[in-house]
């Protein structure tokens, strides 16, 4: 029994002889009592299991080899997007270009990349020693060691950004294919040219699209970085990993390595949302509403009858 | 058996250079330094290639950067005697025969035993014999051994791309089966750890594996698991696997021969706990 | 409060407030449809026609005022003196007295105009598959389309969809029907036939409640017209007469442009 | 100078005097030709250095193990896309239910199983045992070995699917949020519940979005059971690395693992194309142009000028 | 067969013909436009209308016949007795000549208005900033909307987006404007401001094509009204002439049908 303040409150009706009472929901409460019990039960038993072995990952969740390893994660993270997104550009401009050769060869690089797995191509890059000892790129005098040039690092951050290049690359282009064609028509009429139009008109427009995508791939390069381990580039999981194979508290150190994926990734997602929030608003008269407004729809229940408005 | 051990007034000054603390009684042998090739020399480094999940041959010191262990003194000694600065590369296991084969290191030392397969690609020089163990869950409730027989129809574990897993399992396994009992379900893991853990988890029944490492892990492990009691299984020599191509078998044997004789061989074993079992003399290196 | 016994209204809306957060939309709407009439809701943009319209059959929660569909309380069990909020199924069930038409026609796309009129009987009142394929064979011929009952609802014209959407509204057999600018997404050629159908309904003697600019319509068609303006009715009457004689300002200044605009001929 | 037929081409005019020259594009052959070079050189390379091992290649691509191998990795991605979907389906529901505790369980869900790397829940999965070495459930008498009940491919399946869950109950829930509000609220004024809504309306219209994505993730999914390695599953990569590293051919067999790999990766592109195409001509009047016909726009030279057609 | 020198059409269409694969759109289109004049182009939906249009900047190919504007064939450059194909830039440039308005304003919406109406002479013609700035400025002030420099598109109403778009094209100083039913986009109440900046334009003595269901438009400012169908030019004549008194059966109908929607008040 709320009071709904209307306008013109003070002259409104009193409530009428009914007494409203709210309905039960008891299929909600009962869901909800459920859960509740089931996680506590699982958090209770986590955190009560000495396997779980907290005491180890207290002491090593602030582990100085750990936070190297963190280091090294999201630097590997930041440059290996940054490549991506760079031959994302390249490669989705190129597959929607007027020459077939073009088009074919971003189509290739694409495919190539994403058939095959991130491990294989870590591997490869890692072993390139294996297949061209002496990099000489057909250049007279050049002459590379090839092991000399590609060092763990090299093999991680060329591994990991070819292969985001050809997921961003199909990321780009639906962003570029999201601009209504009226855009690149109007350009067009202004007679302003195809490169530019795609410079100043298209890419900016396709932004919106582009960013929560690139948001999920960011988050998700971070996990993959845990790839490199295989190859010897001390990030985060391999700092755990060497930890525990000197003192086999495997467990511990993997719930350490988790949980500090899992608090930048965190820290990432929050960063995405509210990206996405603002290139929305950006673009739009009226904001969509948020999966949050939409849900109030299902939520909204009500007990504001009691009171009713005036009338005029 | 060597005469031409350096003495230490012979080379005292460069003695210092390549130092590092546990290689320091080991003095520049200037016979083998003689042999070494002239890029090498140029360059004054070796990249020595390990996988540190293996203790205590090869493992990470508690401030997880520096890599420690027997086979990292041994390699240090190696580099005094040879007059070179060693630059240890960690790497995963079955990864480092190939990157020494593609010239991505000069030298390997993880405890690698010497087999026809493996010389095909890398050279050898002999500086231990180790046999292999297995490890089990404390107490052996499934009576495991190093006896094939033993280990039939049960999960034993073995670190990918090492002799016990390559060469010693299948073969059990044949010999069980020819025994008319159940194959051995062999796993490979990708690391020593790995396979421990899954021994804790129970998820396999044993380890094979070095047996000198696996006693040590598992004192090191808190007595989760435990080396079975029994022989070992046919000692193999245990060698420096070197590049076919970098020309250095010749340096390195010499050098190591130097190793071998020298007093500083039974100390490092001492100081990581080794049996004198595993240790070998100089003569192994003529026999080649 | 309630309405006489005799006549009792079909819709009784008692003082209905709705805010959207601070946006007062409706501030007290108090309105009678007796059984049998045909209402129309005229207004500016914004003035809450739409709004009062989804509180008639519940799509939107009323913040303040009661609401009687068929002498029940909209949203509530009334037992003793005591109204018991009614459960989400509940709702639908009292949902299925009222029928509704929206401006985008909102048929099913994924179904056939056949599948998109028997899927609310089969679901919410169990029918027999022979049975909501009878009824819905008989109102598709009733609004024309007893040809397109396999067609899907993309492969029809705007009037088209519209009709079906009706078709479909009438399936559940309702004693009311809400329409909200049931022409005002169409094409001007395909208005006609919509507002044919919706004449035969009202001349076939169902209580209908049309949110429309259509003024000929209304006058041609309305027992009554409601003026809303700013969450306000501000003026009602025959339709004739508010049409032709409004005597309120803004309904004035509202009918002149709305006429001006399409011209009637 | 091609001829243009009309309706009226009988009495068409014959083109005027002018001759018409096509425009030369020496941009775009240059730069075809500079692909075309590069492509050939790298692969005359790839195919004529001996390190590739080519014979090697062609002597395991049919290996029984490496055949054996694909099937693990096949029907590991199937099993883990099935349990994927129906767990994305349950927690899209759930993250739009109007329970907030149903909603907050399942958010939380959905962000603990993206913010950790898939490689260390497999090997949590795996080594369960260490944690808890007998299951119980809390309820009496129950004794599970929790290695009896995890096997290897158990843990792969469990660590693939929950993890995949979380994946896809973002995009269903990205389809759901897709469909028009307009139906779910025709829907209830017509009296169909919440569910049936949810059942019947909503989720066959979501299809439509849900399905490309789906798509990607299959084919993420099918290389990323290559993780699954570090728990000794012997799927395709493993069979692989059982293989080189005991006959030291790690080039030729990571090349013979990738083959595999993009082969499959290329048969389900395709079929998610087509797949795709249904879907989105089942909805809309006129289909959108492909990306295929928006680029003959690009393309479009023009050199039917010169006959011209009749008038009337 | 070049036009007169004296009275240079400033478009003139031979035989244009146009298919989309099967579809034979354009059949043939014959007319001239000369330097002053205002041309309305009606028809029906489907007629190719808006297909015509933009053959003229090119924006689409011709499958057959010629294209002149300004003197000089679309698409080519005559030297001597060959037609050498334009590329790609030279295409753009000599777009500049003409400008185009469409349908859907088309405004690039992460701009302000002023930095739409200064992209393409700087891009295109590599003016100063300034110049564009101060040219874009009195153009505004033409179009009523010096007030809005600074706001995005989507802050302002589709009447005033459309009269943006109108000033943008005008930026270029082009010799020769097309409309594309530059105001069936826009709400009712929004049509009458457009079509008075479209009236100012012509009394400027702008050369303007316009495809326009506006027949008051068409009655009072068009010098000539063309009617379309079926790809063909089915009758054409003075403003009043066509629309007041259609000679052709298609004509008739057409008009008749569009007079009584937006009947004329
Ligand atoms: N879901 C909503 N959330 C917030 N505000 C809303 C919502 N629905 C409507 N409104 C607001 O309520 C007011 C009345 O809207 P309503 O749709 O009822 O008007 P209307 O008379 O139907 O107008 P129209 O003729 O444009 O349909 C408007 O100011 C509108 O912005
Ligand atoms: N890009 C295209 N691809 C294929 N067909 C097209 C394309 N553009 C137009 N058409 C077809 O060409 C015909 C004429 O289209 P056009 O847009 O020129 O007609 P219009 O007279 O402008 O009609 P409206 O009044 O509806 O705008 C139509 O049948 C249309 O479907
Ligand atoms: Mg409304
Ligand atoms: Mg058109």
């Amino acid at each position: 029994m709320t009071a709904v303040s209307t306008r013109n409150g003070p002259e409104a009706k009193a409530a009428d002889s009914y007494t409203v009472v709210k309905a039960k929901h008891p299929g909600r409460w009962l869901s909800a009592a459920a859960i509740i019990v089931v996680a506590a039960l699982l958090l209770h038993s986590v955190f009560t299991n000495p396997n779980f072995g907290w005491d180890v990952v207290g002491l090593y969740l602030r582990d100085v080899s750990i936070g190297r390893g963190i280091l090294v994660t999201l630097g590997l993270t930041a440059i290996s997007m940054a490549i991506g997104i760079v031959l994302g550009v390249i490669f989705a401009v190129m597959r929607l270009s007027a020459n077939p050769v073009v088009r074919t060869a971003a189509f290739a690089y694409v495919n190539f990349f994403r058939g095959t797995p991130v491990l294989v191509q870590l591997l490869f890059w890692f072993n390139l020693a294996a297949l061209y000892p002496v990099i000489t790129l057909g250049i007279p005098g050049l002459h590379l060691d090839a092991n000399q040039l590609i060092t763990p690092m090299t093999a991680a951050i060329l591994g990991l950004g070819l292969n985001q290049g050809a997921y961003m690359s199909e990321i780009v282009r639906a962003g570029i294919l999201s601009v209504d064609h009226g855009q690149t028509e109007a350009a067009e009429a202004l007679g302003i040219t195809r490169m530019q139009t795609m410079r100043r008109i298209v890419l900016p427009q396709a932004m919106r699209v582009i960013i929560p995508p690139t948001g999920n791939e960011t988050i998700g390069m971070l996990k993959t970085t845990a790839l490199v381990s295989v190859i010897s580039v001390p990030e985060l999981l391999y700092s755990a990993q060497i930890i525990y194979a000197r003192s086999f508290e495997t467990i511990p150190l993997l719930i350490v390595a988790s949980l500090w994926y899992l608090l930048i990734t965190s820290i990432l997602t929050i960063g995405q949302y509210y990206l996405e929030r603002r290139f929305a608003r950006g673009n739009q008269r009226n904001l969509p509403p948020t999966p949050w407004q939409k849900l109030r729809r299902f939520i909204a229940t009500h007990d504001a009858l009691a009171l009713k408005g005036g009338t005029r | 058996t060597n005469a031409s051990q350096a003495t230490p007034d012979a080379s005292a000054p460069a003695a210092a250079a390549p130092g590092t603390e546990g290689a320091g009684t080991v003095v520049v042998n200037e016979k083998a330094q003689e042999l070494l090739p002239e890029e090498i020399k140029a360059a004054g480094v070796l990249r020595v290639a390990s996988d540190p999940t293996y203790a205590p041959f090869e493992y990470y010191d508690t401030d997880n950067k520096t890599m420690i262990g027997y086979d990292v003194d041994f390699s240090d000694a190696v580099g005094a005697a040879l007059g070179l600065k060693i630059e240890h590369v960690p790497a995963t296991f079955d990864t480092i025969l190939p990157g020494l084969a593609s010239g991505k290191y000069d030298m390997a030392m993880s405890t690698f035993s010497i087999t026809p397969e493996r010389e095909k690609i890398v050279d050898f020089v002999d500086y231990l014999k180790g046999g292999s163990g297995v490890a089990v869950v404390p107490g052996n409730p499934q009576n495991i051994t190093m006896d094939p027989l033993s280990m039939c129809g049960k999960k034993i574990a073995g670190q990918k791309g090492s002799i016990q897993s390559m060469e010693y399992l299948p073969e059990f396994s044949k010999q069980c089966t020819e025994a008319g009992q159940e194959p051995i379900s062999i796993q490979n893991f990708p690391g020593q750890s790995d396979a421990n853990l899954a021994l804790t988890s129970g998820r396999v029944d044993a380890v094979v594996a070095d047996s000198v490492s696996l006693a040590y892990q598992g004192k090191e492990a808190g007595g989760k698991f435990e080396l079975a009691e029994g022989e070992d299984y046919e000692p193999v020599p245990t060698g420096i696997a070197l590049g076919k191509d970098a020309g250095l078998q010749e340096a390195v044997t010499e050098a190591t021969r130097g190793i071998l004789d020298s007093p500083y061989y039974a100390e490092m074993a001492d100081k990581w706990g080794l049996p004198d079992s595993v240790l070998i003399t100089s003569d192994v290196l003529d026999q080649k | 409060m309630t309405a006489p016994v005799l006549a009792e209204p079909m819709v009784n809306a008692d003082s209905i407030c709705k805010n959207y957060g601070s946006n007062e939309v409706l501030k007290g709407i108090d309105l009678k449809v007796y059984p049998g009439e045909v209402v129309c809701l005229i207004g500016p943009s914004g003035s809450g026609k739409s709004t009062f319209l989804r509180c008639i059959n519940h799509l939107e929660t009323v913040d303040g005022g009661r609401m009687w569909v068929n002498g029940k309380i909209v949203g509530y069990d009334l037992k003793g003196s005591k109204l018991y909020e009614q459960s989400h199924n509940d709702v639908c069930r009292s949902r299925t007295e009222v029928g509704m038409v929206f401006q985008q026609f909102n048929l099913f796309p994924h179904m056939t105009v056949l599948e998109n009129l028997i899927e609310a009987p089969r679901l919410v009142r169990k029918e027999k598959k022979a049975t909501a394929v009878a009824r819905a064979k008989s109102l598709l011929e009733k609004v024309g389309l007893s040809d397109k009952a396999d067609a899907y609802p993309r492969q029809l014209s705007g009037g088209q969809q519209q009709r079906v959407a009706i078709a479909r509204a009438l399936c559940m057999e309702p004693r009311l029907m809400l329409f909200d600018e049931p022409t005002s997404a169409l094409d001007p050629e395909l208005v006609g036939e919509v507002l044919k159908v919706m004449k035969d309904l009202a001349n076939s003697g169902m209580t209908m409640v049309v949110v429309t600019h259509e003024m000929n319509f209304a006058r041609d068609v309305a027992d009554r017209v409601v003026f809303m303006a700013d969450g306000y009715v501000v003026e009602q009457g025959p339709a004739r007469d508010v049409i032709t004689n409004p005597q309120n300002d803004r309904t004035k200044a509202f009918l002149a442009s709305v006429l001006s605009e399409t011209a009637a001929s």
